[in-house]
């Protein structure tokens, strides 16, 4: 069980080792506070679409499977952004259009696809959660180097201090698009290291 | 002057100065010959003869009952000491006839024909076949098979390729400058053979006496003409002399007999009237001896079979320390490992170059200059081909031309990089050939 | 005698190599170097310097350490990739703006890729357009020749004023040609002294390390689009950076394609996208953005523009 | 076969009556709710550049009336669309009821952070204070009476200025119909 949930966070993390949902990570990672905000939002989506669909996988023809899998996560989205837009408005207006386009995460789809229609309620809950989780520290950590690099600071607070002169690629998708391929060789070479000391 | 030429190419530093003036000598009968069983392409020839024989100069040692073959004689006379597999400067190793020369050089009865132009076509192919002819230019084609294209494909036209446009080589200039007239009488036979209408001698303009001696030799005989080529290299190439004298473009995959003509080099030119004319069969065949390494080099007269040590003696030896020792041109010779290799018919000279001339920089990657694309006789993208073989793309190197490849070597004198592009060809068009 | 080498032909070669053409490119850049230090003063070496130090470092640290590959920082290619670098911004930059810059050219659009050879992009050119996206304010704070005092360049006045305000700005055309021939205006370092450019590119065609192509349909492109949208094609040509691009940049060896027909459309595509950028985009100038653009299409352009092979038949 | 498409049809069925019960009662918790924060939002977007203003009252599309507690009029806001550097994006100007403009606010720009953006800046928009339409034009020189670009991002200046001139032209030609 913890195999799987840590399998999530690390081996094949959804960003550095799937190279799956490289929209959101390239497009609201541009501040840490919403890079959680992502992460925390594809968490919940993506462990309940995992619940949901492993407790149900029985009941649904293997026909329409992938549209009933996206009713699902649609249903499971519009809540989310809903209640955001009513209680967290800030974080609504800064992840826009990300939020609805949950949807279409082929992370979401991929796991309930790949995972919750084959294995037991209780592992897809773990796996939803690594991935959710992994998808979120992914997240928070490209969150951070964006902020530091782009504005200087992180959650908001100022770390460079006023002679830092911004980086300001960093703010842009180019600039996380580097980062993430920068991370994902940093990802690949420690994971050859590690492997090989095996 | 607008000289003939092709596209592409390349002009590297000539150096034949140190032989081009030297005439060809007869090289002292060697004690001892090794005379490989495979000296051309095709099938390998059968021993004749056993351990223990005594054998004369000019007898058969090896034959084949198979069309595209070349007899093997002994060179010299003497007794077959051994009979193993020895090295060979293109095979490696391949089984030769070794002949410890006896005192005297005694040959065999030889039937000759001053009056050949009462032959049937069929006798002269048959004795240039039993004389064990093959393209003396380097790629030893039996001769005989050359002469004899299908009834659908007739020949108009042969050219004689005296373009020599290896750097260093020599022989076949001086063979032009002193035996200019036996030349034409072998271009005649060949005519003869074919029923051309029309003859070219094809020189580069660097040799202008061989030129002009050509000339004057074949004065007077309207369907022979002298053509003066630029110098540059592969101008020697088959297709790029076809190119340069007749415009005429061999297709690709196809043969100069396809655009209905035949080149013949002129070593072989000459080989073939000693062994119609003269009845002398290619036991022997000019070498030139040169490079800076090489204490007096020279134009000789090679027994086949001749260990390149005893050719390199006769020379006075080695007067630095030799670096790389190859057998024929420095751009499409072959280096050898050691100098037990004999002298085969394909041995257009033996070039041996100093330590400090051998290029021991390392390869770096491609760095696109395109220059190896602007040289290529072929017009091929030699860049592509060295980095497809070496990924191990050879379907894909197939689809860039890979087996057009002359294997000319312009790309790796030119390329910056210092990538052995033929190297990677050659690679490529082995495994193709696995396949 | 036992140390015979052996190889496959061809045995001799010609003299260029990498190091060669690299250390020539660097000699034909030099009286550019002397003249953007005439014209900026003594800062402009540092530029070039920090610039140029950085590059030779970054390669060195990444292939010894990180690749564990033979460091081949002596072939020039580094050194040439920070002097185009240094080239391509304003003489007033911090010093470690420059050097910034050299290291992402190295390590990400140069080492990444895997080195001399495979780079996709140009890496002077990916370098500069990082550096104008993180600090687009310094690099395009323009100073003067010699007085050193700022303000827009003729491409700026261009775009935001138009063509009469240019002339006014230099005088008349006489001296607008003469000053931009000569570099007397403000630009980058590099880019001003037109003669100086054409100098050291003679001593490249001289070494035919560069070949016509690339450089005149570029420059052509450039002369006749802005001829037809009614601008004045001998400005187009000697301001910005089309004349340091169009020599020194476009004609990267590993980034343009390899045959000279693919590099005429190369050329031709270069030039017809600074137009439009100068013409349509935000930025006064396109040089950069239209080297990277074309780059992108280098492969397909190496695709489909191949020679005819010797003998072959077109069906 | 008859049977499988029957099966099916109940199942996509029995999932969207599930999902859509499910959306109708999130919608009845958070419709109120968004409703409120959209209004407040909206309000405090309006107060933020007529402070002295307490309701606003809708005019015309994108005109608002200020109106303050004894419900005389104090000024106007304007919402003006700028066409931007990357991009389409809204202003907010508050007017006093002699047409000069009180304060200007940005409210969703996507222009290049660092850069463009600064025109969310004080620096920038308080140049905006008091001027009124014929000193809405932007130079690039430090200036007193007209509106000075920003260093680099000459086109996000020019789009609020333009923006907001636009506006106040058209508010006054509603004003004085």
């Amino acid at each position: 069980m913890l195999k799987i949930f840590l399998n999530g966070i690390f081996k094949e993390n959804p960003i550095f080792r799937l190279a799956l949902a490289l929209c959101p990570s390239l497009a609201v990672s541009n501040t840490a506070f919403n890079g959680l905000g992502m992460g925390l939002c594809l968490l919940f989506v993506i462990t309940s679409s995992n619940v949901i669909i492993s407790s149900v996988r029985n009941l649904i023809h293997p026909k329409i499977r992938i549209p009933a899998y996206l009713t699902i996560i649609a249903v499971l989205v519009t809540m989310v952004e809903a209640f955001l837009h009513a209680y967290v408005p800030a974080l609504h207006k800064s992840l826009g259009i990300f939020i609805a386009l949950m949807v279409v995460f082929a992370i979401v789809l991929a796991r309930a696809e790949v995972f919750a229609s084959k294995n037991t309620v209780w592992k897809s809950l773990m796996d939803g959660l690594g991935m959710g989780l992994g998808f979120a520290l992914a997240m928070v950590l490209l969150g951070i180097i964006r902020e530091l690099l782009g504005s200087g600071s992180v959650f908001g607070y100022n770390i460079m201090g006023q002679n830092f002169k911004p980086i300001l690629i960093m703010l842009f998708s180019p600039g996380a698009f580097l980062l993430v391929g920068l991370l994902m060789g940093f990802f690949n070479w420690y994971e050859r290291r590690f492997t090989k000391n095996l | 002057m607008n000289l003939l030429t092709f596209k592409g190419g390349i002009h590297p530093k000539e150096e034949k100065f140190y032989t081009e003036d030297k005439v060809i000598r007869e090289m002292p009968r060697p004690t001892k010959v090794v005379i490989p069983l495979r000296q051309h392409i095709g099938a390998p020839c059968e021993l004749k003869v056993a351990k223990g024989d005594n054998v004369k100069t000019g007898q058969v040692i090896g034959n084949s009952p198979a069309y595209i073959c070349a007899n093997v004689h002994a060179s010299i006379s003497g007794k077959v000491v051994d009979i193993a597999s020895m090295p060979h400067p293109i095979l490696g190793h391949c089984l030769s006839v070794i002949i410890e020369s006896a005192m005297e050089d005694k040959w065999v009865e030889v039937e000759h024909y001053r009056d050949w132009e009462h032959l049937t076509n069929e006798k002269l192919r048959m004795i240039i076949k039993e004389a064990g002819i093959v393209g003396l230019g380097g790629a030893a084609f039996p001769t005989h098979v050359k002469l004899s294209p299908p009834e659908d494909k007739p020949i108009d036209t042969v050219i004689v390729n005296g373009a020599e446009c290896e750097p260093y080589l020599t022989s076949d200039q001086r063979i032009m400058i002193e035996r200019a007239k036996d030349i034409i009488q072998g271009l005649r036979i060949i005519m003869k053979i074919l029923s051309a209408k029309k003859a070219f001698i094809a020189g580069e303009i660097n040799k202008p006496s061989a030129l002009s001696l050509m000339a004057k030799a074949s004065k007077g005989e309207k369907d022979i003409e002298v053509v003066p080529l630029k110098t540059k290299y592969p101008q020697g190439s088959e297709k790029q002399l076809i190119k340069a004298v007749l415009n005429r473009e061999v297709p690709s995959g196809r043969l100069p007999l396809d655009v209905g003509v035949v080149v013949q080099n002129v070593g072989t030119a000459l080989a073939i009237m000693e062994a119609v004319v003269l009845g002398k069969p290619l036991i022997d065949r000019t070498v030139t001896v040169t490079g800076l390494a090489v204490k007096e080099p020279q134009n000789f007269r090679v027994r086949i079979g001749t260990l390149f040590q005893d050719v390199i003696d006769a020379c006075g030896g080695f007067d630095k320390e030799p670096g790389k020792i190859i057998m024929g041109g420095p751009m499409m010779g072959i280096a050898q490992k050691s100098t037990d290799v004999p002298v085969i018919k394909g041995t257009s000279g033996i070039l041996v170059l100093p330590k400090k001339e051998v290029n021991l920089s390392h390869p770096r990657d491609c760095i696109r200059c395109g220059r190896c694309i602007e040289v290529c006789p072929m017009r091929l993208m030699p860049n592509m081909l060295g980095i497809l073989v070496e990924r191990a793309k050879f379907d894909e190197a197939k689809r860039y031309h890979l087996l057009d490849c002359i294997e000319c070597g312009s790309c790796g004198y030119v390329c910056p990089s210092n990538r052995s592009l033929v190297h990677f060809i050659k690679l490529g068009k082995f495994k193709i050939s696995k396949k | 005698m036992d140390k015979l080498v052996v190889s496959t032909s061809a045995h001799i070669k010609d003299s260029d190599s990498i190091p060669r053409i690299m250390w020539g490119v660097n000699l034909a850049l030099l009286p550019v170097l002397i003249a953007a230090v005439y014209f900026f003063g003594l800062y402009a070496l540092g530029v070039v310097l920090s610039s140029v130090i950085s590059a030779v470092i970054t390669e060195a640290v990444i292939q010894k350490f990180l690749f564990k590959k033979p460091v081949t920082v002596s072939d020039g290619s580094a050194v040439t990739c920070g002097i185009l670098l240094a080239f391509s911004i304003p003489p007033s930059v911090p010093l470690w703006l420059p050097a910034v810059g050299s290291f992402v050219s190295i390590a990400i659009a140069k080492q990444c890729f895997g080195g001399l050879g495979w780079n996709v992009f140009n890496p002077a050119m990916i370098g500069r357009a990082f550096l104008l996206i993180c600090w687009p304010v310094e690099m395009t704070t323009w100073t003067s020749p010699l007085d050193g005092v700022t303000g827009a360049s003729p491409l700026g006045i261009l775009k935001e004023e138009g063509f009469s305000k240019v002339v006014e700005f230099f005088g008349n055309r006489t001296t607008m040609y003469t000053d931009l021939f000569i570099g007397n205006v403000r630009g980058s370092l590099g880019e001003t002294s037109c003669l100086l450019l054409l100098v050291g590119a003679c001593y490249l065609f001289y070494k035919k390390y560069i070949s016509w192509h690339i450089p005149v349909s570029f420059l052509g492109t450039i002369a006749l689009l802005s001829w037809m949208t009614g601008g004045d094609p001998l400005f187009a040509i000697l301001s910005g950076g089309c004349i340091l691009g169009a020599f020194f940049i476009a004609t990267d060896m590993v980034t343009s394609p390899v045959t000279k027909t693919g590099q005429l459309i190369f050329g031709i595509g270069v030039g017809a996208l600074v137009v439009l950028i100068r013409a349509k985009a935000g930025y006064p100038e396109g040089v950069c953005y239209a080297v990277l653009l074309m780059n992108t299409l280098t492969p397909l352009i190496d695709r489909y523009i191949k020679p005819k092979p010797f003998g072959v038949v077109k069906k | 076969m008859i049977k499988d498409i029957i099966k099916i049809g109940i199942n996509l069925m029995l999932i969207c009556l599930v999902g859509g019960t499910i959306l109708a009662a999130t919608n009845f918790i958070t419709a109120p709710k968004i409703e409120e924060v959209e209004k407040e939002a909206k309000l405090q977007a309006q107060l933020s550049v007529l402070l002295s203003a307490t309701q606003f009252k809708e005019i015309k599309q994108g005109f608002f009336k200020g109106l303050n507690a004894k419900g005389e009029t104090v000024g106007y806001v304007i919402s003006c669309l700028a066409e931007g550097y990357s991009g389409a994006f809204w202003v907010m100007a508050g007017v006093n009821k002699e047409f000069k403009i009180v304060r200007i606010n940005v409210l969703t720009n996507k222009e290049t952070p660092g850069l463009g953006s600064k025109i969310e800046e004080d620096e920038f928009r308080n140049q905006f204070k008091g001027k009124c339409v014929e000193s809405l034009e932007v130079v690039k020189t430090p200036t007193a009476d007209k509106i000075q670009a920003i260093t680099g991002a000459t086109i996000s200046s020019k789009a609020v200025t333009e923006a907001v001139k636009k506006g106040l032209v058209e508010l006054k030609r509603i004003i004085q119909k």
